[in-house]
Protein backbone atom coordinates (compact mmCIF):
# COMPACT_ATOMS: atom_id res chain seq x y z
CA UNK A 1 0.00 0.00 0.00
CA UNK A 2 1.37 3.11 -1.02
CA UNK A 3 0.91 6.49 1.77
CA UNK A 4 1.38 9.91 0.61
CA UNK A 5 1.12 12.97 3.18
CA UNK A 6 0.22 16.50 2.26
CA UNK A 7 1.04 20.23 3.09
CA UNK A 8 2.15 20.30 7.17
CA UNK A 9 1.40 16.54 7.68
CA UNK A 10 4.33 16.12 5.30
CA UNK A 11 6.24 17.76 7.40
CA UNK A 12 5.57 15.78 10.34
CA UNK A 13 5.98 12.64 8.57
CA UNK A 14 9.28 14.04 7.22
CA UNK A 15 8.25 11.80 3.66
CA UNK A 16 6.20 12.92 1.32
CA UNK A 17 5.14 8.73 0.24
CA UNK A 18 5.89 5.84 1.56
CA UNK A 19 5.25 1.62 0.86
CA UNK A 20 4.05 0.16 3.67
CA UNK A 21 2.47 -3.32 4.35
CA UNK A 22 0.28 -2.62 7.63
CA UNK A 23 -0.14 -5.94 9.30
CA UNK A 24 -3.68 -7.74 9.34
CA UNK A 25 -5.57 -6.18 11.97
CA UNK A 26 -5.94 -2.67 10.28
CA UNK A 27 -8.79 -3.26 8.86
CA UNK A 28 -10.26 0.51 8.39
CA UNK A 29 -9.05 4.21 7.89
CA UNK A 30 -9.15 4.35 12.10
CA UNK A 31 -6.63 1.54 12.27
CA UNK A 32 -4.16 2.96 9.92
CA UNK A 33 -3.59 5.67 11.64
CA UNK A 34 -3.39 4.18 15.12
CA UNK A 35 -0.68 2.07 13.36
CA UNK A 36 0.99 5.03 11.77
CA UNK A 37 1.18 6.97 15.14
CA UNK A 38 3.72 4.37 16.10
CA UNK A 39 5.63 4.84 13.19
CA UNK A 40 5.83 8.49 12.96
CA UNK A 41 4.99 10.12 16.38
CA UNK A 42 5.03 13.55 14.65
CA UNK A 43 2.31 12.90 12.97
CA UNK A 44 0.41 10.52 15.71
CA UNK A 45 0.33 13.67 17.72
CA UNK A 46 -2.40 15.66 15.94
CA UNK A 47 -4.52 12.33 15.16
CA UNK A 48 -6.54 13.04 17.87
CA UNK A 49 -7.01 16.24 17.00
CA UNK A 50 -10.67 16.48 15.57
CA UNK A 51 -10.96 17.85 11.81
CA UNK A 52 -7.37 17.90 11.39
CA UNK A 53 -5.86 14.81 9.72
CA UNK A 54 -8.17 14.44 6.65
CA UNK A 55 -8.10 10.97 4.57
CA UNK A 56 -8.39 9.91 0.89
CA UNK A 57 -8.40 6.52 0.15
CA UNK A 58 -7.77 5.68 -3.86
CA UNK A 59 -8.35 9.39 -4.33
CA UNK A 60 -11.41 9.60 -2.72
CA UNK A 61 -11.99 11.09 0.55
CA UNK A 62 -12.78 9.01 3.12
CA UNK A 63 -13.54 8.71 7.25
CA UNK A 64 -12.06 6.75 9.73
CA UNK A 65 -14.70 3.68 9.14
CA UNK A 66 -13.63 3.40 5.46
CA UNK A 67 -12.13 -0.10 4.68
CA UNK A 68 -9.21 -0.55 3.35
CA UNK A 69 -9.29 -3.66 1.71
CA UNK A 70 -7.83 -3.66 -1.95
CA UNK A 71 -6.75 0.04 -1.37
CA UNK A 72 -3.68 0.91 -3.16
CA UNK A 73 -3.01 4.70 -1.99
CA UNK A 74 -3.97 6.19 1.30
CA UNK A 75 -3.54 9.73 1.31
CA UNK A 76 -2.80 12.11 4.76
CA UNK A 77 -3.51 16.31 4.73
CA UNK A 78 -5.40 18.74 6.13
CA UNK A 79 -8.33 20.36 5.04
CA UNK A 80 -8.07 22.06 1.77
CA UNK A 81 -7.67 25.46 1.43
CA UNK A 82 -7.48 25.88 -2.78
CA UNK A 83 -9.35 28.11 -4.92
CA UNK B 1 -13.14 22.95 -19.67
CA UNK B 2 -10.46 22.48 -16.88
CA UNK B 3 -7.11 23.25 -17.00
CA UNK B 4 -4.40 22.50 -13.90
CA UNK B 5 -1.39 24.65 -14.41
CA UNK B 6 2.27 24.98 -13.18
CA UNK B 7 2.95 27.84 -14.76
CA UNK B 8 1.33 31.06 -15.19
CA UNK B 9 -1.62 32.40 -17.51
CA UNK B 10 -3.02 35.10 -18.78
CA UNK B 11 -6.74 35.47 -17.50
CA UNK B 12 -8.13 38.18 -19.68
CA UNK B 13 -6.67 36.21 -22.70
CA UNK B 14 -8.54 32.94 -21.54
CA UNK B 15 -11.68 34.95 -21.04
CA UNK B 16 -11.01 36.76 -24.72
CA UNK B 17 -11.31 33.53 -26.02
CA UNK B 18 -13.96 31.72 -23.96
CA UNK B 19 -17.15 31.53 -26.09
CA UNK B 20 -16.15 34.31 -28.62
CA UNK B 21 -17.77 32.59 -32.00
CA UNK B 22 -20.76 31.90 -30.29
CA UNK B 23 -24.40 33.72 -30.67
CA UNK B 24 -26.73 31.74 -28.32
CA UNK B 25 -24.26 33.09 -25.25
CA UNK B 26 -26.77 35.08 -23.19
CA UNK B 27 -24.63 35.59 -20.22
CA UNK B 28 -21.34 34.79 -19.24
CA UNK B 29 -19.81 34.99 -15.40
CA UNK B 30 -16.56 34.95 -14.50
CA UNK B 31 -14.23 34.57 -11.49
CA UNK B 32 -10.59 35.22 -10.97
CA UNK B 33 -9.14 34.59 -7.86
CA UNK B 34 -5.70 36.01 -7.35
CA UNK B 35 -2.37 36.32 -4.74
CA UNK B 36 -2.68 38.98 -2.36
CA UNK B 37 -0.09 41.04 -1.34
CA UNK B 38 -1.05 40.95 2.18
CA UNK B 39 -4.17 39.25 5.02
CA UNK B 40 -4.68 41.63 7.65
CA UNK B 41 -1.54 43.29 8.68
CA UNK B 42 1.04 40.90 7.10
CA UNK B 43 2.63 40.68 4.16
CA UNK B 44 2.66 37.79 1.54
CA UNK B 45 5.59 37.78 -0.40
CA UNK B 46 4.59 34.74 -2.40
CA UNK B 47 2.49 31.98 -2.38
CA UNK B 48 2.68 27.93 -3.20
CA UNK B 49 -0.31 25.73 -4.00
CA UNK B 50 0.66 22.43 -3.46
CA UNK B 51 -1.82 19.47 -4.76
CA UNK B 52 -2.58 15.92 -5.00
CA UNK B 53 -1.37 14.84 -8.94
CA UNK B 54 -4.30 12.46 -9.72
CA UNK B 55 -6.56 13.19 -7.44
CA UNK B 56 -6.84 16.91 -8.18
CA UNK B 57 -7.39 16.16 -11.93
CA UNK B 58 -10.12 13.91 -10.68
CA UNK B 59 -12.00 15.82 -8.65
CA UNK B 60 -11.90 19.16 -10.52
CA UNK B 61 -13.35 17.25 -13.52
CA UNK B 62 -16.27 15.62 -10.72
CA UNK B 63 -16.74 19.81 -9.58
CA UNK B 64 -17.56 20.85 -13.16
CA UNK B 65 -19.41 17.43 -14.05
CA UNK B 66 -22.01 18.89 -11.32
CA UNK B 67 -22.36 22.34 -12.07
CA UNK B 68 -23.20 21.25 -15.63
CA UNK B 69 -25.65 18.92 -14.41
CA UNK B 70 -27.31 21.11 -12.05
CA UNK B 71 -27.09 24.42 -14.76
CA UNK B 72 -27.54 24.44 -18.61
CA UNK B 73 -24.88 25.83 -19.21
CA UNK B 74 -23.06 25.98 -22.95
CA UNK B 75 -19.56 26.03 -21.79
CA UNK B 76 -17.53 26.23 -18.69
CA UNK B 77 -13.74 26.48 -18.22
CA UNK B 78 -12.05 26.06 -15.10
CA UNK B 79 -8.33 26.90 -14.68
CA UNK B 80 -6.57 26.26 -11.28
CA UNK B 81 -2.49 26.76 -10.58
CA UNK B 82 -0.52 24.82 -8.75
CA UNK B 83 3.26 26.38 -7.49
CA UNK B 84 4.71 28.75 -6.36
CA UNK B 85 2.87 32.49 -7.26
CA UNK B 86 3.34 35.85 -6.23
CA UNK B 87 1.27 38.78 -5.38
CA UNK B 88 -1.10 39.86 -8.43
CA UNK B 89 -0.70 36.42 -9.95
CA UNK B 90 -3.49 34.48 -10.97
CA UNK B 91 -4.53 31.41 -8.90
CA UNK B 92 -7.90 30.44 -10.18
CA UNK B 93 -10.14 30.75 -13.29
CA UNK B 94 -13.95 30.71 -13.80
CA UNK B 95 -16.03 30.88 -16.43
CA UNK B 96 -19.56 30.06 -17.55
CA UNK B 97 -21.38 30.60 -20.28
CA UNK B 98 -25.53 30.13 -20.22
CA UNK B 99 -28.65 31.48 -22.63
CA UNK B 100 -29.87 33.58 -19.28
CA UNK B 101 -27.38 35.26 -16.82
CA UNK B 102 -29.46 33.24 -13.39
CA UNK B 103 -27.31 30.08 -14.85
CA UNK B 104 -23.78 31.68 -15.47
CA UNK B 105 -24.14 33.68 -12.47
CA UNK B 106 -25.15 30.28 -9.84
CA UNK B 107 -23.03 28.13 -11.85
CA UNK B 108 -19.81 30.41 -11.45
CA UNK B 109 -20.70 30.80 -7.58
CA UNK B 110 -21.23 27.38 -7.29
CA UNK B 111 -17.83 26.51 -8.99
CA UNK B 112 -15.71 29.11 -7.01
CA UNK B 113 -17.29 27.21 -3.38
CA UNK B 114 -16.74 23.74 -4.70
CA UNK B 115 -13.09 24.09 -5.53
CA UNK B 116 -12.04 25.91 -2.57
CA UNK B 117 -13.85 23.37 -0.37
CA UNK B 118 -13.52 19.79 -2.46
CA UNK B 119 -10.49 20.06 -4.52
CA UNK B 120 -6.87 18.92 -2.83
CA UNK B 121 -5.15 21.98 -2.74
CA UNK B 122 -3.18 23.49 0.08
CA UNK B 123 -1.65 27.15 0.06
CA UNK B 124 1.61 28.15 1.67
CA UNK B 125 2.08 31.65 2.43
CA UNK B 126 5.46 33.22 2.41
CA UNK B 127 5.48 36.38 4.89
CA UNK B 128 7.70 38.61 6.48
CA UNK B 129 7.33 36.38 9.68
CA UNK B 130 8.56 33.13 7.61
CA UNK B 131 5.77 30.48 5.63
CA UNK B 132 2.76 29.52 7.52
CA UNK B 133 0.12 27.12 5.90
CA UNK B 134 -3.29 28.70 5.42
CA UNK B 135 -5.66 27.18 7.53
CA UNK B 136 -9.20 26.03 6.16
CA UNK B 137 -11.73 28.93 6.55
CA UNK B 138 -15.20 28.02 8.11
CA UNK B 139 -16.93 30.55 6.54
CA UNK B 140 -15.71 28.78 2.84
CA UNK B 141 -17.30 25.07 4.51
CA UNK B 142 -20.52 27.66 4.62
CA UNK B 143 -20.37 28.65 1.38
CA UNK B 144 -19.38 25.25 -0.17
CA UNK B 145 -23.13 24.20 1.94
CA UNK B 146 -25.08 26.52 0.59
CA UNK B 147 -25.12 24.34 -2.64
CA UNK B 148 -24.84 20.85 -0.31
CA UNK B 149 -28.81 21.11 0.23
CA UNK B 150 -29.73 20.43 -3.52
CA UNK B 151 -27.61 16.99 -4.22
CA UNK B 152 -29.78 15.03 -3.09
CA UNK B 153 -32.45 16.17 -5.21
CA UNK C 1 -16.64 53.52 -13.12
CA UNK C 2 -20.31 54.10 -14.93
CA UNK C 3 -20.05 54.09 -18.47
CA UNK C 4 -22.88 54.00 -21.07
CA UNK C 5 -21.74 53.43 -24.93
CA UNK C 6 -23.45 54.23 -27.95
CA UNK C 7 -20.64 52.03 -29.64
CA UNK C 8 -19.37 48.28 -29.53
CA UNK C 9 -16.76 47.59 -26.63
CA UNK C 10 -14.18 45.08 -26.04
CA UNK C 11 -15.19 43.48 -23.16
CA UNK C 12 -11.71 41.34 -22.75
CA UNK C 13 -9.89 44.62 -23.21
CA UNK C 14 -12.10 45.98 -20.54
CA UNK C 15 -11.43 43.25 -17.82
CA UNK C 16 -7.68 43.05 -18.86
CA UNK C 17 -7.59 46.88 -17.91
CA UNK C 18 -9.48 46.37 -14.59
CA UNK C 19 -7.73 46.34 -11.55
CA UNK C 20 -4.43 44.79 -13.41
CA UNK C 21 -2.06 46.91 -11.37
CA UNK C 22 -3.58 46.27 -7.97
CA UNK C 23 -1.70 43.92 -5.50
CA UNK C 24 -4.59 43.63 -2.98
CA UNK C 25 -7.47 42.28 -5.12
CA UNK C 26 -8.25 38.95 -4.10
CA UNK C 27 -11.46 38.50 -6.56
CA UNK C 28 -13.01 39.62 -9.22
CA UNK C 29 -16.32 38.77 -10.37
CA UNK C 30 -17.47 39.48 -13.74
CA UNK C 31 -20.72 39.48 -15.81
CA UNK C 32 -21.34 39.86 -19.39
CA UNK C 33 -24.52 40.26 -21.46
CA UNK C 34 -24.71 39.91 -24.88
CA UNK C 35 -27.16 39.84 -27.34
CA UNK C 36 -28.19 36.73 -28.55
CA UNK C 37 -29.13 34.52 -32.02
CA UNK C 38 -32.18 33.76 -31.10
CA UNK C 39 -35.12 33.46 -27.97
CA UNK C 40 -36.89 30.04 -28.06
CA UNK C 41 -37.58 29.17 -31.72
CA UNK C 42 -37.44 33.12 -33.02
CA UNK C 43 -34.54 34.27 -34.70
CA UNK C 44 -32.93 37.72 -33.78
CA UNK C 45 -31.49 39.82 -36.40
CA UNK C 46 -30.62 42.75 -33.98
CA UNK C 47 -30.92 44.28 -30.89
CA UNK C 48 -32.15 48.06 -30.26
CA UNK C 49 -31.56 49.28 -26.74
CA UNK C 50 -33.64 52.37 -26.17
CA UNK C 51 -32.71 54.66 -23.09
CA UNK C 52 -33.88 58.13 -21.37
CA UNK C 53 -30.80 59.93 -21.39
CA UNK C 54 -30.08 61.89 -18.55
CA UNK C 55 -32.15 59.61 -16.07
CA UNK C 56 -30.19 56.36 -17.46
CA UNK C 57 -26.87 57.65 -15.94
CA UNK C 58 -28.57 59.18 -12.47
CA UNK C 59 -29.51 55.74 -12.27
CA UNK C 60 -26.57 53.50 -13.33
CA UNK C 61 -24.50 55.94 -10.79
CA UNK C 62 -26.97 55.14 -8.11
CA UNK C 63 -27.07 51.17 -8.03
CA UNK C 64 -23.37 51.52 -8.67
CA UNK C 65 -23.33 53.55 -5.13
CA UNK C 66 -25.11 50.95 -3.54
CA UNK C 67 -23.41 48.06 -4.41
CA UNK C 68 -20.17 49.95 -3.21
CA UNK C 69 -22.55 50.84 0.37
CA UNK C 70 -23.25 47.05 0.61
CA UNK C 71 -19.94 45.35 0.33
CA UNK C 72 -16.63 46.58 0.63
CA UNK C 73 -15.50 46.65 -3.28
CA UNK C 74 -11.87 47.83 -4.39
CA UNK C 75 -13.43 48.54 -7.46
CA UNK C 76 -16.36 48.47 -9.48
CA UNK C 77 -17.02 48.90 -13.33
CA UNK C 78 -20.18 49.01 -15.20
CA UNK C 79 -20.78 49.10 -18.96
CA UNK C 80 -23.83 49.60 -20.52
CA UNK C 81 -24.40 49.82 -24.42
CA UNK C 82 -27.20 51.87 -26.12
CA UNK C 83 -27.74 51.73 -29.59
CA UNK C 84 -28.57 48.76 -32.44
CA UNK C 85 -26.59 45.28 -31.77
CA UNK C 86 -26.22 42.22 -33.50
CA UNK C 87 -25.69 38.88 -32.09
CA UNK C 88 -23.09 38.03 -30.15
CA UNK C 89 -22.35 42.05 -29.51
CA UNK C 90 -21.97 42.58 -25.72
CA UNK C 91 -24.92 44.59 -24.12
CA UNK C 92 -23.29 44.85 -20.46
CA UNK C 93 -20.39 44.45 -18.46
CA UNK C 94 -20.30 44.29 -15.03
CA UNK C 95 -17.13 43.83 -13.03
CA UNK C 96 -16.27 43.78 -9.25
CA UNK C 97 -13.15 43.54 -6.85
CA UNK C 98 -12.81 42.42 -3.47
CA UNK C 99 -10.48 41.64 -1.33
CA UNK C 100 -12.38 38.04 -1.07
CA UNK C 101 -14.46 36.56 -3.27
CA UNK C 102 -18.11 36.39 -1.85
CA UNK C 103 -18.31 40.48 -1.67
CA UNK C 104 -16.77 40.34 -5.32
CA UNK C 105 -19.61 37.54 -6.59
CA UNK C 106 -22.45 38.69 -4.75
CA UNK C 107 -21.88 42.39 -6.00
CA UNK C 108 -21.80 41.21 -9.04
CA UNK C 109 -24.93 39.24 -8.81
CA UNK C 110 -26.59 41.98 -7.38
CA UNK C 111 -25.26 45.05 -10.17
CA UNK C 112 -26.93 42.91 -12.79
CA UNK C 113 -29.90 41.66 -11.20
CA UNK C 114 -30.85 45.25 -10.30
CA UNK C 115 -29.58 47.23 -13.82
CA UNK C 116 -32.11 44.84 -15.51
CA UNK C 117 -34.61 46.24 -13.14
CA UNK C 118 -34.10 49.78 -12.22
CA UNK C 119 -31.99 51.74 -15.21
CA UNK C 120 -34.02 52.97 -18.04
CA UNK C 121 -33.74 50.59 -20.67
CA UNK C 122 -35.57 49.24 -23.03
CA UNK C 123 -34.88 46.51 -25.67
CA UNK C 124 -36.44 46.27 -29.57
CA UNK C 125 -35.84 42.93 -31.01
CA UNK C 126 -35.63 42.51 -34.62
CA UNK C 127 -36.75 38.90 -35.66
CA UNK C 128 -37.55 37.08 -38.91
CA UNK C 129 -41.11 38.16 -38.35
CA UNK C 130 -40.85 41.95 -37.43
CA UNK C 131 -39.87 43.80 -34.58
CA UNK C 132 -40.95 43.45 -30.97
CA UNK C 133 -40.80 45.29 -28.02
CA UNK C 134 -39.15 42.64 -25.22
CA UNK C 135 -41.45 42.68 -22.34
CA UNK C 136 -40.67 42.74 -18.46
CA UNK C 137 -40.08 39.52 -17.52
CA UNK C 138 -41.32 38.26 -13.73
CA UNK C 139 -37.89 35.99 -13.11
CA UNK C 140 -35.63 39.34 -12.93
CA UNK C 141 -38.07 41.35 -10.70
CA UNK C 142 -37.59 38.12 -8.48
CA UNK C 143 -34.06 38.03 -8.71
CA UNK C 144 -33.72 42.33 -7.80
CA UNK C 145 -36.05 41.61 -5.15
CA UNK C 146 -33.62 39.33 -3.21
CA UNK C 147 -31.91 42.48 -2.70
CA UNK C 148 -34.75 44.44 -1.49
CA UNK C 149 -34.83 43.29 2.26
CA UNK C 150 -31.67 44.62 2.28
CA UNK C 151 -32.33 48.13 1.41
CA UNK C 152 -34.48 49.11 4.47
CA UNK C 153 -31.67 47.64 7.01
CA UNK D 1 -43.74 70.95 -18.19
CA UNK D 2 -41.96 68.74 -20.94
CA UNK D 3 -43.20 65.10 -21.67
CA UNK D 4 -41.22 62.61 -22.64
CA UNK D 5 -42.34 59.04 -23.99
CA UNK D 6 -40.04 55.88 -24.60
CA UNK D 7 -40.30 52.46 -26.38
CA UNK D 8 -43.85 51.41 -27.16
CA UNK D 9 -45.62 54.36 -25.54
CA UNK D 10 -43.64 56.96 -28.21
CA UNK D 11 -45.22 54.83 -30.61
CA UNK D 12 -48.50 55.05 -29.00
CA UNK D 13 -48.35 59.05 -29.11
CA UNK D 14 -46.50 59.66 -32.46
CA UNK D 15 -43.77 61.55 -30.64
CA UNK D 16 -40.76 61.50 -28.15
CA UNK D 17 -41.59 64.52 -26.52
CA UNK D 18 -44.11 67.52 -25.93
CA UNK D 19 -44.12 70.53 -24.12
CA UNK D 20 -47.62 70.94 -22.23
CA UNK D 21 -49.84 73.08 -19.83
CA UNK D 22 -51.49 70.66 -18.09
CA UNK D 23 -55.04 72.42 -16.74
CA UNK D 24 -54.29 73.41 -12.81
CA UNK D 25 -56.91 69.97 -12.17
CA UNK D 26 -54.09 68.26 -12.62
CA UNK D 27 -52.02 68.00 -9.42
CA UNK D 28 -50.54 64.09 -9.48
CA UNK D 29 -49.11 61.60 -11.95
CA UNK D 30 -53.11 59.91 -11.92
CA UNK D 31 -54.59 63.37 -12.80
CA UNK D 32 -51.82 63.92 -15.56
CA UNK D 33 -52.62 60.57 -17.33
CA UNK D 34 -56.33 61.34 -17.24
CA UNK D 35 -55.67 64.24 -19.10
CA UNK D 36 -53.33 62.77 -21.44
CA UNK D 37 -55.82 59.81 -22.54
CA UNK D 38 -57.72 62.61 -24.78
CA UNK D 39 -54.94 64.20 -26.04
CA UNK D 40 -53.39 60.96 -27.52
CA UNK D 41 -56.26 58.20 -27.54
CA UNK D 42 -53.78 55.43 -28.05
CA UNK D 43 -52.07 55.95 -25.26
CA UNK D 44 -55.10 56.30 -23.13
CA UNK D 45 -56.14 52.77 -24.40
CA UNK D 46 -53.13 51.11 -22.39
CA UNK D 47 -53.13 53.47 -19.11
CA UNK D 48 -56.14 51.82 -17.30
CA UNK D 49 -53.79 48.22 -17.53
CA UNK D 50 -52.20 47.64 -14.42
CA UNK D 51 -48.42 47.49 -14.36
CA UNK D 52 -48.21 48.29 -17.96
CA UNK D 53 -47.32 51.94 -17.92
CA UNK D 54 -44.39 53.54 -16.02
CA UNK D 55 -44.01 57.18 -14.81
CA UNK D 56 -40.51 59.20 -14.20
CA UNK D 57 -41.47 63.04 -12.47
CA UNK D 58 -38.16 64.80 -12.50
CA UNK D 59 -36.44 61.01 -13.81
CA UNK D 60 -37.32 59.54 -10.63
CA UNK D 61 -39.43 56.64 -10.50
CA UNK D 62 -42.63 57.72 -9.74
CA UNK D 63 -46.89 56.46 -8.67
CA UNK D 64 -49.99 57.58 -9.66
CA UNK D 65 -50.04 59.75 -6.72
CA UNK D 66 -46.72 61.38 -7.29
CA UNK D 67 -47.86 64.72 -7.28
CA UNK D 68 -46.37 67.17 -10.22
CA UNK D 69 -46.00 70.36 -8.32
CA UNK D 70 -42.55 72.09 -9.47
CA UNK D 71 -42.41 69.21 -11.82
CA UNK D 72 -40.12 70.01 -15.53
CA UNK D 73 -40.09 67.02 -17.14
CA UNK D 74 -42.11 63.94 -16.82
CA UNK D 75 -42.06 60.70 -18.75
CA UNK D 76 -43.62 57.59 -19.58
CA UNK D 77 -42.76 54.58 -20.54
CA UNK D 78 -43.11 50.25 -20.15
CA UNK D 79 -41.63 48.25 -17.73
CA UNK D 80 -37.52 48.29 -18.22
CA UNK D 81 -35.98 45.63 -20.12
CA UNK D 82 -32.01 46.93 -19.55
CA UNK D 83 -29.03 44.53 -18.91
Amino acid sequence: MKLRYFAWLRQRTGLAEEEVEPPPEVHCVADLKHWLADRHPRFGEVLAAPGVVRCAVDQEYAEDDTPLEGAREVAFFPPVTGG
Amino acid sequence: MIRLLGEPFDPAAEIARFTTDRQDVGGIATFLGRVRDRVGELRIRALTLEHYPGMTERKLAEIEAEARRRWPLQDCLVIHRYGRMEPGEPIVLVATASAHRAAALEACAFLIDWLKTKAPFWKLEETDRGARWVEARESDDAAAARWEKETAG
